[in-house]
């Protein structure tokens, strides 16, 4: 029944019935709300060939999981497929019995969930989640064989046999990322439905993974459903890529063809957000700036050393763990500049950023701002650092306090800094802040928190900060978690920040391209140290270190030309 | 499932301390309250009709006897060492019957009353409280535990009390009191056993009718947690059937915090379960308790107030010790 | 048809139920006497058997069925009926009483009874002071002796007209028993259990032996080689079997003797069994109409501190007597089946007798429900009436220091608080009262820290003499001292004086109905004490079984199933039908 | 200007949080305000004369003079009800008042801090769980004072543990969030952020716990008394079923006695528990 691998065979041409194997027909889904009904999907049409790699891209909301979990009938109890089909080889799975659909799952189609760390059963050994397939779909038992299959399944993916006894809280990000692939692949399914494989995990290890779906789903022949919001990575992935947009597919389309010649306005803006590696806009930066001594430095961080952990009490042992060592940067103030501090998770950049702010004390070394050691301040130094220097953080949904309304959060800043006299005043000083970030104070005065939409909120604590117009702005991964259309806002406000008000950053992120586009320079943190400082173009067209030079390789593009 | 030395060590601490802090609390409220355990037992005497003449010296006689003579820093030392050996030395208005004794004939009622009725009331409770979620059972369901659930928030005593009027006096389905038939002998044989169930099937009846809501309660609401879990889409996914997604993914997920939640409501179950002996004349402690409490008889109270302690601090400490084998998570450090 | 099946098995396994149920009981329940037990929970010391421990509990079938007495006081004749002994004599000055035991008693083991054990049991109570009651026989015998296998001399350290009545007949509850001088001679009696069911042990004279004693109840077979059969002085007492059972409380013991679980109950409420008997006619109480129950030796009375202020002042005692509603307390403690006290006695009949003979004296006295004229002696001591209180010429009200146990002692207790509270605020007192346990109670009580309490009073069965001796000059100790009897430390040597010549004297003797007389009327104006009611004891019998219980129509003896004299009851109840 | 600068008036967040709630919380407080009328304005109705005892006649059934009866020591229990209600309610109350400040006020302290002294509150706080708090207060309560007050703060002592265990956790996962950062950053100092951060978002917590805290205080407050433990001149609800089951009150079906007070209790405990559920539910989202 199955065709041999020959992924790139036949992509220009029209699906024809013999080598589809799975069709939507005008697919619409809804869920019930409290307050009406919403449509996730609607009027999907969709083949995918055997042995294809599907892309679905698509923003956060676009639909795209309520599309895979309507394929796996998965589908929460207030959703419901309103009208069109899904047909799985010749069968229509939307109308398909449960005892028919369990005998389906798994032993034909086969998912790898989007949250991989939350899908494992995590009070059940690795070994025995993979034997249940087994013995649920082909009734063998775990025995020695099954065992051994088993241990086959993982090292081909490249896991130690071994981990088969472990308990998913023992493995890291990547590797539960890959038992999720073994599991997948165990009964060999004709099709792979993969939903954000790779999202939580950190550049060098998304790459081998990817490369590790890819080769299991080229070796077995199945075709496979990729679904993810970044473009680069399906750029590197797949052979055709949909465009989902508010739960339609606005452009299906062979990878080269949307990279090149995008033509919907959404796909284009889609790409044209997307940060290259290739070219930046180059900026002039004045050799005083990077001349050592001379002024005071701004920030000047001294050997930072950060040691966590427990010094070893009466009953366990010393478990030390040195997040940051000897760790020396200095951002000058009379020229602003973006200081880029990149690592992946676990290097050590959250922590100094913690450290900069005040918020955690150097176990050794120390940082000084304005040539005081901020942990050593007078009352006044203190109140002018804080003013000076403020942040921008993640998570859009946690800068605000849910039970207070959103202007609280200028209104505490300006009355603890005393900026402002009487409420007009204030009112004033709040909107020159919200105007510089194009919001009005109508849209989110007097709102609560979950009554603005993620862009909204990430533009207020910029608005914020604005407010203060301090000298140095600590953005501790402002983009990771927002869409790419508001990332490229985001950034663009950074700029615009640095180049008006004269504020400086030190921008924190695992994100080498947006590190590229927006930095004056990039440091490289790898478990607490420095491996690497220069310029954008010195550390990423030229990077020294040899991890500095995987974690670049491993960047994907959005060019499917550039091989990955 | 290896446990980290430091954690049972940890554990361990921790049940000392608590048995330690429970036992000196005990010791030394009675001790600063006034009035005179030995008066009290010669009032007693004097209630039931006998003369007692020249009972100061009768009282000094008997306090050298208890080594209440001593100061209170001597008497604590010493009621801590014999406390460890499980020695409370004699009852004071029972004397010389020894404590351990008294404490050894009633804790077999207690602990099995305890005992039975916990593992039915968390069986149930948690299962239901599973089910309805599992087994969709909306509206209609609530409906259906309603009533348990209602029951839970009266307090075991009263429900006992209820239970009494209901099944004793008025169907008479069940004796009024007391664990064995009159006149029985308390050998084991199977008669006395389905007497000792059947005069056991009210008080427990009373503990499980009013702490399964509870149970079911918890675990309600995390089984509801469980089913939204990203673990649960994937078995969906794997096609697993529905009995081993209830059983491993379900049961074994959202029973995890029900167990924690065991070990912390132990002591108020035993708390109650003694109001509830009381009422049903059971033979457990909870009479004898009341009796030393109103006896003024130290080191009674102290011997069942340590046992009970130590009952339900050892079953928390089973607890935390068997908690690591369900939940492979625990994370030795930050507990 | 698998439910059917199901049934089938279910029916099977009842029936063989049912079977295990029957056989479980060798001894039919027609046969054995079952007597729920004064207890309302269970016994701590299941285990000891020793009469002089504190922690027996002798009331458990141990007094009745297993101890026989030299004597016992039958309560409603006053008649002393020889048991153990046959008889005694007594010296002129009462100093000298011999004691003739029966002859052919013999204990459970076969072993003769003799003068040497009734030596032997006296001898260890005045070497061993911590035993139970050691104090009393201490204090009382100065040497004893035997002067043959049957005969035994006590000499005693002060007269004592009453010693026999008082020390050895069952004045309240029970008396010492004799213990066997085989077993117990090489035994420390201040631990000896006294109790090893192999060994036969505990050895008494009755003819019961214990059989099984747990927590929740004791268990005596009766054995033929009784020794009152073989001397033919009584006949085998009918149950073949005696159960002993705990109670339970107070919702569960009407329930039990309703379903003929139990023949004999140690306390029910009146109205409690005014239901039973509604559902159960075959229970039977003293009386047929209230108040049912029979008047228990100790009834409650007021006390004042005669040290403190203002109750050192004998007009003011009366001041607070006159605003006592007697009736009104004892119907509330008793839920209206109450039985006001006139005095500190018992309502037995030669002690009524006496009471009678003083109609005139206690009209003159402060002993009645007489408001106005506690007001006038308010009055008259410069009291006024504000706002229903007695305030003194610098607006001072009198707030009693009301000294009691604390409720949980008994349902009376509870109530009288509540009713002599509001009685004393509605006679212009204020009260702050102290319900405490028996321990602090106790101590309070006996170092004379309160300023009116309610207690009370064993003593006289018979005759005035013992009630009146409790308030003897001599047992007056100071205040923070520990007094052993006359806690209210009231000091009248004239009294004291006419208790002591009452001592001496046997109530046989002449004139001492008049010196009785002449102390009782200085009590009642000086007012030391007030009787409140009287303690009534409902101990209803159950007649399904047994019959011949003991009633005020049928009263061949008292009826307290708890006491010592129950052994009579035993001996006399016959099988129903 | 102000048009869109006004936030959410007070009135309008009351009624915002009010419209939150859910049936189960209105039942919950319909059972509690039921019985808090009950007491309050029976007061106005009642004749303090009416509860001497011996006013009326012992133990009879309800009618048209005693409409809940009278007792078997001549009270009339409808008047005894109305002035018992309020007692049992303050013990509960009183024991929750105190409780919460502590168990709060540490709980926020304990999560906040790091420090030798938040390690010794926290082992305090896990120690205290798990003593079986009845059982001691069986053993100490009759040695102490019989007053409503005593218990009440007796049992507060016990108490404040299950508020202070969860609010600590919930302020452990609080601190960790961006907010408190960006507080610190607008110079607010830590109890500032105690008070004005972190206390906000727990007053669905605390509110819960200070429910069940009542519910657990009344409970143990009349088991206290079933076991004669408690004061005598204050009538309380658990006063009157104690004297009913020290009268055999349910043996002699007198219940007038026993059953309009254990409905009492009943509808406290449920009306207190559905609360507390709903608030619980409110907390959790």
């Amino acid at each position: 029944m199955r065709t041999p691998a020959n992924g790139t065979r036949n992509l220009l041409q029209s699906a024809d019935d013999r080598d589809t194997i799975l069709s939507l027909n005008d697919l619409h889904v809804e869920y019930a709300s409290a307050t009406g009904t919403i449509h996730a999907v609607r009027g999907v049409n969709l083949d995918i060939r055997r042995g294809e790699r599907f892309g679905i891209a698509g923003e956060s909301g676009s639909g795209k999981t309520t599309l895979v979990n309507a394929i796996l009938r998965l589908l929460p109890e207030t959703a419901q497929i309103s009208a069109g089909s899904i047909h799985f080889n010749d069968i229509d799975l939307s109308r398909l019995d449960n005892r028919s659909l369990n005998f389906l799952r798994w032993s034909r189609i086969a998912l790898i969930p989007q949250g991989s760390m939350s899908s494992l059963n995590p009070v059940m050994k690795v070994g025995h989640q993979i034997a249940e397939v087994i013995k649920t779909h082909e009734g063998k038992r775990y025995n020695k064989d099954v065992r051994d299959r088993i241990e086959r399944i993982l090292e081909s993916v490249g896991l130690d046999g071994r981990v088969l006894n472990l308990y998913p809280h023992e493995l890291s990000g990547g590797m539960k990322q890959r038992v999720c692939i073994a599991m997948a692949i165990t009964l060999e399914p004709e099709l792979i439905i993969a939903d954000e494989p790779t999202s939580s995990l950190d550049v060098v290890v998304q790459r081998q993974v990817a490369k590790t779906l890819i080769d299991v789903q080229e070796r077995l022949g199945a075709s496979i459903i990729l679904i993810g919001h970044d473009m680069a990575l399906l750029a590197q992935t797949a052979h055709r890529i949909a465009i989902m947009n508010e739960g339609e597919l606005v452009e299906i389309d062979n990878v080269r063809e949307i990279y090149h010649r995008p033509r919907h306005r959404y796909t284009q803006m889609l790409i044209n957000s997307l940060p290259s590696l290739e070219h930046r806009e180059e900026r002039d930066i004045p050799p005083v700036a990077r001349a050592d001594g001379g002024a005071t430095p701004l920030l000047d961080a001294q050997a930072v050393t950060k040691v966590f952990g427990y010094k070893g009490h009466l009953f366990a042992k010393s478990t030390e763990f040195t997040a940051l060592d000897e760790v020396s940067i200095e951002v000058t103030g009379d020229f602003p500049m973006v200081t880029t501090i990149a690592g992946e998770s676990g290097s050590g950049k959250s922590t100094f950023a913690n450290i900069v702010l005040g918020f955690a004390k150097p176990s050794g070394g120390a940082v000084y701002y304005r040539g005081k050691d901020i942990a050593r301040q007078s009352r006044s130094e203190f109140a002018q650092y804080r003013r000076e220097v403020q942040a921008i953080f993640q998570d859009p949904y946690e800068i605000f306090n849910p039970v207070y309304t959103v202007d609280s959060l200028f209104r505490v800043a300006v009355k603890k800094f005393k900026l402002a006299r009487g409420n007009d005043e204030t009112m004033a000083l709040i909107e020159e802040a919200l105007r510089v970030v194009n919001l009005s104070p109508e849209q989110v005065f007097g709102k609560y928190p979950d009554e603005l939409s993620g862009g909204q909120r990430q533009r207020l604590m910029v608005a914020r900060a604005y407010l203060l117009k301090p000298k140095l702005i600590v953005a501790d991964e402002p983009v990771s978690m927002v869409d790419a259309s508001l990332r490229l806002m985001i950034l663009d406000l950074m700029k615009s920040l640095r180049d008006e008000l004269g504020t400086s950053f030190v921008y924190i992120t695992h994100d080498l391209a947006t590190a590229y586009q927006i930095s004056d320079q990039i440091i490289i943190l790898n478990r607490g140290k420095i491996v690497e400082r220069g310029t954008p173009e010195e550390v990423i067209k030229n990077p020294q270190h040899p991890y500095s030079q995987s974690l670049i390789q491993a960047i994907p593009s959005p060019n499917p030309d550039i091989k990955w | 499932m290896r446990l980290p030395v430091s954690y049972i060590a940890k554990r361990f601490l921790s049940f000392v301390v608590v048995v330690w802090v429970a036992a000196s609390v005990n010791f030394i409220v009675p001790r600063m309250a006034p009035g005179d355990p030995i008066g009290a037992m010669v009032a007693r005497m004097e209630l039931q009709g006998e003369v007692i003449e020249d009972s100061a010296e009768l009282i000094a006689a008997y306090r050298e006897k208890f080594g209440l003579d001593g100061s209170l820093w001597d008497q604590y030392v010493s009621y801590l060492t014999s406390a460890v050996q499980f020695d409370f030395g004699h009852s004071l208005s029972y004397f010389p019957r020894p404590v351990s004794d008294i404490i050894l004939d009633a804790l077999p009622y207690t602990l099995g009353l305890l005992a039975v009725s916990i593992i039915i009331s968390f069986t149930v409770g948690t299962l239901l409280g599973a089910l309805i979620v599992w087994l969709k059972i909306g509206r209609s369901g609530i409906g259906l535990v309603a009533p348990l659930l209602l029951l839970g928030s009266i307090p075991q005593y009263l429900l006992a009390i209820i239970l009494l009027f209901v099944f004793s006096f008025a169907l008479r389905w069940f004796p009024s009191g007391g664990a064995h038939a009159l006149g029985a002998s308390h050998d084991f044989t199977l008669a006395n056993f389905i007497e000792v169930a059947r005069h056991g099937a009210l008080p427990i009846m009373s503990i499980v009718l009013a702490s399964a809501g509870g149970w079911l309660i918890g675990m309600r609401s995390m089984t509801i947690t469980v089913t939204r879990s990203d673990y649960l889409t994937l078995a969906k996914a794997k096609g697993l059937s529905q009995l081993r997604i209830f059983y491993h993914y379900v049961i074994r997920n959202a029973i995890l915090p029900q167990v924690t939640n065991l070990a912390i409501a132990m002591g108020s179950i035993v708390g109650g379960a003694i109001l509830v002996e009381v009422v049903f004349t059971y033979p457990g402690l909870g009479s004898h308790l009341l009796r030393a409490i109103n006896n003024q008889d130290f080191t009674v109270i102290q011997g069942m107030t340590y046992t009970l302690v130590l009952s339900v601090a050892s079953a928390v400490l089973i607890v935390d010790l068997l908690y690591p084998w369900l939940d492979p998570r625990i994370n030795y450090e930050d507990q | 048809m698998y439910s059917r099946k199901l049934s089938m098995l279910l029916i099977v396994l009842l029936v063989l139920f049912q079977a295990f149920l029957v056989s479980g009981q060798d001894v039919a329940r027609e046969e054995t006497l079952i007597i729920g037990s004064d207890l309302t929970s269970n016994v701590a010391a299941d285990d000891i058997f020793n009469p002089y421990l504190p922690a027996v509990q002798r009331s458990l079938g141990m007094a009745q069925l297993m101890e026989e007495m030299l004597f016992y006081t039958n309560y409603e004749t006053n008649e002393l009926m020889p048991w153990l002994a046959t008889g005694y004599d007594t010296s002129d000055d009462f100093t000298e009483y011999t004691i003739h035991l029966r002859d052919g008693v013999k204990w459970s083991d076969g072993e003769a009874f003799t003068a040497d054990d009734f030596v032997f049991t006296i001898n260890m109570l005045k070497t061993n002071p911590t035993l139970r009651g050691a104090a009393g026989i201490e204090r009382a015998i100065a040497s004893v002796e035997a002067l043959d296998d049957l005969t035994v001399k006590l000499t005693l350290n002060d007269p004592n007209p009453r010693y026999i009545q008082q020390s050895w007949a069952v004045r309240i509850s029970s008396s010492p028993p004799i213990v066997p001088e085989h077993i117990w001679a090489d035994k420390d009696p201040s631990s000896f259990p006294n109790f090893d069911l192999d060994k036969g042990w505990p050895v008494f004279t009755g003819p019961y032996v214990l059989t099984s004693s747990s927590q929740d109840q004791r268990i005596y077979n009766r054995r033929d080689d009784y020794w009152g059969v073989e001397t033919g002085f009584t006949d085998l007492p009918a149950p073949r079997r005696v159960i002993v059972a705990t109670a339970g409380v107070d919702e569960v013991v009407g329930a039990r003797i309703q379903n003929n679980e139990v023949d004999s109950l140690a306390a029910l409420s009146a109205n409690t069994l005014v239901t039973v008997q509604s559902r159960n006619p075959n229970v039977i109480g003293w009386t047929d109409e209230s108040p049912f129950g029979y008047t228990d030796p100790c009834p409650f009375y007021l006390e004042f501190n005669t040290t403190r202020e203002p109750w050192d002042d004998p007009k003011m005692r009366a001041a607070l007597s006159y605003i006592i509603d007697r009736d009104l307390v004892a119907n509330i403690a008793f839920e209206g089946q109450g039985m006001a006290a006139q005095f500190l006695f018992p309502a037995y009949t030669g002690l009524m007798d006496f009471l009678d003979s003083l109609s005139d004296e206690f009209a003159a006295s402060a002993y009645r429900y007489d408001p106005e004229a506690s007001a006038a002696i308010m009055e008259s001591k410069g009291y006024t009436l504000q706002d229903g209180v007695w305030r003194d010429g610098d607006g001072n009200s009198i707030v009693i220091d009301f000294l009691m146990l604390g409720f949980n002692i008994g349902p009376t207790w509870g109530r009288s608080i509540q009713i002599l509270s509001q009685q004393f605020e509605d006679g212009g007192f204020e009260v702050n009262v102290s319900d405490l346990d028996f321990g602090p109670y106790w101590e309070r009580a006996n170092q004379g820290m309160w300023g009116v309490r309610m207690a009370w009073s064993c003593g006289s069965i018979t005759d005035p003499h013992t009630t009146l001796s409790n308030f003897h000059s001599d047992l007056v100790m100071p205040i923070g001292e520990t007094a052993s009897r006359n806690f209210g430390r009231w000091d009248n040597p004239e009294y004291s004086a006419l208790v002591d010549q009452l001592g001496q004297m046997a109530p046989s003797d002449e004139g001492y109905f008049d010196l009785a007389r002449e102390a009782m009327t200085m009590f009642l104006a000086d007012v030391p004490a007030i009787g409140l009611q009287q303690q009534l004891r409902v101990n209803p019998f159950n007649t399904t079984y047994w019959v011949g219980w003991p009633t005020a129509d049928n009263n061949y003896v008292n009826p307290q199933s708890w006491w010592s004299t129950a052994a009579i009851i035993i001996h006399t109840i016959e099988p129903a039908g | 200007m102000q048009a869109y600068s006004t936030t959410r008036s007070p009135a309008q967040k009351i009624v915002s949080i009010f419209k939150s709630f859910d049936l189960t919380f209105y039942i919950g407080l319909l059972l509690v305000l039921l019985l808090v009328v009950f007491g309050a304005l029976g007061q106005f109705f009642i004749d303090q004369r009416d509860i001497r005892l011996g006013a009326s006649s012992f133990s009879s059934p309800p009618s048209a003079e005693h409409l809940f009866g009278t007792d078997a020591l001549g009270r009339d229990l409808l008047t005894l009800l109305i002035l018992a209600t309020p007692t049992t309610l303050n013990i509960g109350v009183v024991t929750a008042v105190i409780a919460t400040s502590i168990g709060t006020f540490l709980g926020l302290v304990t999560g906040y801090f790091r420090g030798p002294l938040e390690t010794g509150i926290r082992t305090l706080i896990d120690i205290m769980i798990a003593i079986p708090a009845l059982l001691i207060l069986v053993s100490i309560a009759s040695f102490l004072p019989s007053s409503n007050t005593v218990i009440a703060v007796i049992l507060a002592i016990f108490a404040w543990p299950f508020t202070a265990r969860p609010v600590r956790a919930q302020v452990l996962s609080l601190r960790e969030r961006a907010f408190v950062k960006l507080s610190k950053l607008s110079k607010r100092s830590d109890f500032e952020i105690i008070f004005f951060d972190m206390l906000p978002n727990i007053t669905p917590f605390i509110a819960a716990g200070f429910v069940s805290t009542v519910s657990n205080a009344i409970l143990a407050a009349v088991g206290l008394q079933l076991l004669g433990i408690g004061p005598i001149d204050e009538p309380s609800i658990g006063l009157v079923l104690q004297e009913a089951f020290f009268a055999s009150a349910v043996f002699r079906e007198l219940w007038w006695w026993w059953i309009p007070p254990m409905i009492m209790l009943s509808m406290i405990f449920i009306g207190l528990f559905l609360i507390s559920l709903s608030l619980d539910r409110i907390a959790r989202h």
